[in-house]
């Protein structure tokens, strides 16, 4: 495989204003998730930097990789760090770690902080699997319910997708608007024979945005289809990867009837923000 | 006092062989727990459950098409490998489809001496039922004392009934321990000893349950675990790993709606002049397979009023992949679940479960009931 | 007589030209999105290396699940039963050929005259399939070459319950993540689809001798796997990628 | 090989056919119009026994009626996903699921609200039956449901004991009709209903018998559209007559040397109920002379049979001609439940080795040259025990065509790969298109 298209972009990003020295609490999150991590640092629940990269296949390295990055000229040292969670498949795997919760309240947490506490309905397209989230005004969840035995609708699945296509995963959203009409959805459930399916249809002499179309139309159907089961109630919000695909969240808002909240934060780390925004409390907690 | 159990539970073949050779009596295979143990008590002859291993197979495709529940595949695949090789016999009692087919072709590809299907009525709710399976159980009776060669006196019976009436009983006294604040048992050891209930020879079983009880009478407790109390529920669940990871993860169960725990030794006989008709009652009256749960919904309040007795602060809801009957009962239960401020977890279960997997969804779903200042 | 095989897979093009039965050329590029472009292609560069002129050959014959799009074959026919007929050319004492290429699995039953009996194929998942492995080997990060040695290594048993490629991709990072060894995982990647093809070998009954053929046949971890589970040995020719191409060639009325 | 011509011609009681179907469903709908009631319940359940009721007493049936949703794949489609969205599992029989999302959707396949129905009447075949109706009452908001249970074993094993069981049971049925409906219950119409049903259903297997003649009359992918009658309404005069006017009609075909195909070179068989929306695949089959000439279930889900003396299969002698002359309601009770105890297609409920001897002897009498079975996700009940079935063909010597797919749930049937395994099947057969 000459250039990878399906990889995200790794990234990190540091607060101009804060001063993390100022703050009496340094909490830390960190999200190794199946496909991707992110390292998430407050001070005092106020976000000062964070990194997310790719995960090895050694997720002990990839947590610190993370954590790493995310200190990245901060001058900040992880034992300046008074409290870490970890989350994601890996979590227990994050050698640093004072506590380990699990990403689905995680995710709920930090999407009440990155969207607001209107948040009802959170719908976390991760790598491998998908996760529909009811929660309350705290951001505590109320139910969950995750995709079992398929992976279409999921990040990986669009990844097969941008790989087999040449197309950066972070243009497969817009490109899949390219085209004069929408065409029919692919109808193999089957990841592997979407795949199939997509070549078929190239064969045929298919755009290539018409077939990004096709597929990103087939699995915003299937997600729609999972969060209709536990019911969606407004405000509905878009948390992973996937939440940067707007090829799959305008499709998704349009067949739910609901818009999705928007938000200045990164949807990528709304895990790693809710591990967090829990160590700064367990921080305190420990405290007094 | 556990380990004896889990010895049986693990080791449940060789059981079965050294109790033939000790005994010289016959060993009856069967599917289902309708099927009137008290019958081959009295016939002397040892009944066995027929449970999967929990091992990946590719033995059984050609013979069950891979739509129906894993469970009755890894049955039958136990069979194709010869594990069971030393049954006499093999039976089931009529309920779903799905085992069934377990059955018919275990018939054809590893027969036995004796084989019987005993069209134990769906229809329970209705008041012929009971009549009706006097009747079939009386065939029954008679097609075994053809097989035995002997007439099985009314004694015979009695006695049946009292080795099953006995076990039944004590199960339900160790059972109300586990409405203990700190449950002395936990929900693993539970399940071992509820699954070589059936298995062993019921006063083997009966035996070791007495020194348990008096132990646990004495105060002795084998658990530390004193977390989330839970309630399983739904298909048939032997999967003592599964249980493990929920307990590992503080999580206890306290209490179960299966096939194997309290369905099976729930209710007991209460006998009557007409000592086949008393038992016939007992099938008809005990809590119901969903297979049988119609028109009304009986599983509901049994389900609700256990959650109350044992304290349940969530429910585990389990299903075999493609369980047609817990399918057609998961929706209504879980709503009433909810109704009653009990949050319920799905999961669906497969020869093996993915533990990985499912743990995030425990670990979530215990996050989920514990009440906590982190918000 | 000089002929043609042409076998149009899912993840490859495969083309024989003999002479007789012998293999005079032969020649795989990656299927890509302009097939007839890309046959016609391999097809010419194949033709210059068994230096013959298009008009020596006698018959074109196409076959795999892309075959429709190679319009100038003469002939059609499909892989199963251009897979039996060169499996059984190759080795006439083989009654079980098992072909496993990038997305299906095939298991075919034939009697002593090369006849087919009964064959099935792997339905609506592609986990019994080479795709499968691709996956895992990616999450693994090891090339697919590697991947059968790496299995060869291990003695393990780890039970792989996804049967989507896609699903037990996070199964096996669930994996890593709780620190197995790589080359169990490999293992138990390699023998869930072993599995997979097994209950479908045995549910078309299978006799020896059995023969193993398509992509896969280069992952000895598998043709380990898979010797293990139907408890016999497993002919692999060489070139087992090519025999459904072959079996093509080699076909006529 | 050298290829056959025939005669073909179109049936000419087609039109009335559709007639019949078309006006069952409009009767249920508008059954209130006319005073009359409504009840819902399967096309195997006893209907003979609401017939007792009176003569404007209109039922619909969830099998049939799952079948026609499938024949529409964008409501079919929105039918399956209403009731996943309930949270009902997908891998339900997809009859039930496409009938409750109709409910659920309050659209009716025929036009209009879905007619709520007035009472439930159901028996239970399998796991699902009792239980498709106890959910339907519970999404209509309560409808008063009554089950009969008939799992008392294969017809071979039938004892006074188990007629009983199920006659009390319709005994009970029957009060519990006229409490429900608060109507007087009539034992003539009764009487009447169960002749009929003995008549229509005879009748059915001697139309199915002559498809034994080469070329066959009629083709499976026809035989659907007529034996569905059957699952509407088998107890009807409607019904019963027209199958009258069918057997005519396909006698003269044989005599006629008139053939469902013009190229009738390979005669299949089939099993457990196709893909709905994908009869193509019957038309795909006749490009290379193929013709499915029946099946177990085309021929024995409606049709009543027995073993003839000297051994081949015939249509059951019906109570009329063996000059019983039913008079009183347990007589008529008695006489339904021993009739549809001994359908065929239930038979193998109870063991599939039952129905891979019914199958081989079909394949026998009728001269099959292969076999296309239908792994049906979509129906636990026909599916049980196929793998066994399959098996026993192949040992029998008949080739096998295994496909998955479902009745009623387009999304797990692979049209295109179902076709190249057809390719495959052919070849192995030696045919090619003609």
């Amino acid at each position: 495989m000459a250039k990878e298209f399906w990889r995200w972009k790794e990234y990190n990003w540091k607060s101009e204003t804060i001063d993390w020295k100022d703050g009496n609490t340094v909490s830390c999150g960190i999200d190794v998730g199946s496909v991707s991590s992110q390292a998430v640092i407050l001070v005092d629940g106020e976000l000062y930097a964070y990194s997310s990269m790719r995960t090895g296949s050694d997720s002990p390295m990839s947590a610190t990789n993370a954590m790493n990055w995310a200190l990245e000229d901060t001058g900040m040292t992880q034992d300046n760090v008074h409290y870490v969670v970890g989350t994601g498949y890996g979590r227990v795997n994050v050698p640093f770690a004072n506590k380990t919760i699990t990403e689905i309240a995680c995710h709920a947490r930090g999407a009440n902080l990155m969207y607001g506490n209107t948040v009802r309905t959170i719908l976390d397209m991760g790598g491998q699997d998908c996760k529909a989230i009811r929660c309350d005004e705290k951001g505590k969840v109320t139910n969950f319910l995750m995709n079992d035995k398929c992976a279409a609708g999921t990040g990986r699945g669009m990844e097969v997708f941008a790989d087999l296509l040449s197309i950066p995963i972070e243009d497969v959203g817009e490109l899949s608007f390219q085209v004069d009409e929408e065409p029919p959805p692919v109808s193999s459930t089957c990841v592997v024979f979407a795949k199939t399916e997509a070549t078929g249809l190239l064969r045929e002499g298919w755009p290539k945005n018409k077939v990004i179309a096709a597929y990103c139309s087939a699995m915003s159907h299937r997600v729609v289809t999972l969060l209709q089961r536990i019911g969606v109630e407004s405000d509905f919000v878009i948390t992973g990867g996937i939440g940067k695909n707007v090829g799959i969240v305008r499709r998704l808002s349009q067949e739910l009837g609901f818009e999705t909240l928007k938000t200045d934060y990164d949807s990528q780390i709304a895990g790693a923000l809710g591990a967090a925004l829990f160590g700064r409390a367990l921080a305190e907690k420990a405290r007094n | 006092m556990i380990d004896k159990f889990v010895q049986w539970e693990k080791n449940r073949h060789q059981y079965a062989k050294d109790w033939k050779a000790r005994t010289g009596g016959k060993v009856m295979g069967y599917f289902c727990t309708y099927v009137p143990e008290e019958i081959l008590y009295a016939a002397d002859i040892l009944p066995v459950r027929i449970l999967g291993s929990h091992e990946p197979h590719d033995v059984t495709e050609a013979h069950i098409f891979g739509m129906y529940c894993p469970f009755s595949r890894d049955c039958l695949a136990q069979g194709l490998k010869g594990r069971y090789d030393y049954l006499d016999g093999i039976m089931i009692a009529q309920s779903c489809l799905h085992i069934r087919q377990a059955y018919t072709s275990w018939t054809k590809h590893i027969p036995v001496d004796f084989e019987y299907y005993l069209p134990m009525p769906n229809n329970v709710q209705s008041p012929h039922a009971t009549p009706y399976l006097t009747e079939e159980i009386t065939q029954f009776r008679k097609a075994l004392e053809k097989w035995i060669g002997r007439e099985l006196t009314d004694e015979n019976i009695q006695n049946g009934i009292d080795i099953m009436n006995e076990n039944r009983a004590l199960m339900h006294e160790l059972y109300t321990y586990k409405k203990n604040d700190n449950p002395p048992v936990s929900g693993a050891d539970t399940m071992e000893i509820a699954i070589s209930q059936q298995m062993v020879d019921k006063r083997e079983h009966t035996q070791a349950l007495k020194e348990l009880l008096a132990e646990l009478g004495g105060g002795k407790s084998y658990s530390k675990n004193s977390g989330t109390r839970l309630m399983v529920l739904g298909s048939e669940n032997d999967d003592i790993a599964f249980i493990k990871m929920v307990e590992s993860v503080n999580g206890t169960v306290v209490a179960d709606d299966h096939c194997i725990g309290t369905r099976y030794f729930w209710n007991n006989v209460k006998p009557n002049e007409n000592l086949v008709e008393s038992i016939a009652t007992r099938y008809i009256e005990r809590p119901a397979c969903p297979s049988k749960d119609w028109i009304d919904r009986t599983r509901i309040p049994h389900i609700l009023s256990m959650a109350k007795e044992f304290d349940v602060k969530g429910a585990i809801v389990i299903q075999q992949k493609f369980c047609d009957p817990h399918e057609l009962d998961i929706p209504a239960i879980t709503k009433a679940l909810q109704a009653n401020d009990i949050k319920t977890l799905f999961l669906e279960f497969d020869v093996t479960v993915p533990i990985g997997q499912f743990k995030i969804r425990v670990e979530a779903f215990l996050e989920m009931l514990q009440e906590d200042d982190l918000f | 007589m000089i002929n043609v095989g042409i076998d149009v897979g899912a993840k490859n093009i495969k083309i024989v030209i003999v002479n007789g039965q012998d293999i005079i050329a032969k020649g795989k590029v990656l299927s890509g999105f302009e097939t007839k472009e890309t046959v016609i292609a391999l097809y010419d560069q194949l033709l210059g290396e068994a230096n013959v002129t298009k008009d020596q050959i006698n018959l074109i014959t196409s076959t795999g699940s892309g075959r429709k799009a190679v319009d100038f074959a003469q002939k059609s026919i499909t892989e199963v039963t251009a897979a039996a007929k060169g499996a059984t050319t190759l080795y006439p004492n083989v009654h079980c050929v098992i072909d496993v290429g990038a997305e299906e699995g095939r298991s075919i039953r034939v009697d002593s005259n090369g006849k087919i009996v009964d064959f099935a194929l792997n339905e609506k998942c592609a986990a019994g399939a080479g795709a499968f492995i691709e996956s895992m080997a990616r999450a693994l990060e090891v090339s697919i070459e590697d991947f059968g040695m790496l299995s060869l290594q291990s003695d393990r048993e780890i039970p792989m319950n996804a049967q989507c490629a896609v699903f037990a991709e996070s199964e096996v990072v669930s994996l890593l993540h709780s620190k197995t060894d790589k080359k169990d995982i490999a293992k138990a990647v390699n023998d869930a689809v072993a599995s997979r093809i097994t209950s479908m070998t045995r549910k078309v009954g299978f006799e020896n001798d059995i023969e193993l053929i398509g992509g896969m046949a280069k992952n000895t971890g598998f043709i380990n796997a898979l010797k293990k589970g139907l408890d016999s040995e497993i002919i692999v020719p060489e070139n087992a990628e090519y025999v459904t191409a072959f079996g093509a060639a080699i076909y006529n009325d | 090989m050298s290829i056959p011509t025939y005669k073909t011609e179109t049936l000419k009681c087609w039109n009335k056919a559709k007639e019949i179907r078309n006006d069952f469903y409009t009767n249920y709908a508008s059954a209130h119009e006319k005073g009359g009631l409504r009840w819902a319940g399967g096309a195997w359940s006893f209907g003979a026994i609401p017939a007792g009721l009176g003569n404007d007493i209109f039922p619909i049936t969830g099998e049939p009626y799952g079948a026609s949703i499938a024949f529409n794949k964008e409501f079919s489609l929105r039918c399956l996903e209403a009731t996943e969205k309930k949270g009902y599992a997908r891998d339900l029989c997809s009859y039930m699921r496409s009938y409750w999302g109709s409910i659920i959707l309050d659209e009716y396949a025929f036009g209009g609200k879905f007619p709520k129905p007035d009472f439930m009447w159901q028996d239970h075949i399998c796991c699902s039956h009792s239980k498709w109706y106890q959910v339907a009452s519970e999404l209509e908001g309560g409808i008063p449901t009554y089950s009969i249970d008939v799992a008392v074993g294969p017809y071979n094993s039938v004892t006074d004991s188990k007629i009983e069981y199920l006659v009390n049971q319709m005994h009970d049925g029957i009060e519990w009709l006229k409490k429900t409906t608060r109507r007087e219950y009539n034992d003539d119409l009764l009487i009447e209903a169960v002749n009929n049903e003995c008549r229509a259903t005879a009748l059915w297997a001697e139309i199915c018998l002559l498809n034994m003649t080469v070329p066959t009359p009629i083709d499976e992918k026809s035989m659907y559209s007529l034996y569905v009658l059957g699952t509407l309404e088998k107890h009807s005069k409607v019904v019963a007559d027209f199958y009258e006017e069918l057997l005519d009609e396909v006698k003269y075909r044989v005599a006629n040397g008139i053939g469902a195909i013009a190229h009738e070179r390979c005669r299949l068989m089939s099993d457990t109920q196709p893909p709905w929306g994908f009869l193509s695949v019957f038309r795909y089959l006749e490009k290379f002379g193929a013709v499915s000439v029946g099946s177990l279930y085309t021929f024995g889900l409606i049709g009543v049979w027995e073993d003839k003396p000297d051994g081949t299969w015939g249509p059951r002698t019906t109570p009329k001609e063996l000059g019983i002359d039913i008079t009183t309601r347990d007589q008529a009770l008695k006489i339904l439940a021993d009739w549809n105890l001994s359908k065929p297609e239930w038979q193998h409920f109870y063991s599939p080795h039952l129905k891979s001897d019914m199958m081989i002897k079909i394949a026998k009498q009728w001269k099959i040259d292969g076999v296309l079975l239908h792994y049906n996700r979509g129906c636990e009940g026909l599916s049980l025990g196929i793998a066994e079935n399959r098996l026993a063909l192949i040992e029998a010597g008949y080739p096998v065509m295994a496909f998955e797919g479902n009745m009623g749930d387009e999304r797990e049937f692979d049209e295109a790969k179902t076709m190249g395994r057809i390719d495959s099947f052919m070849e192995t057969l030696g045919m090619t298109i003609i």
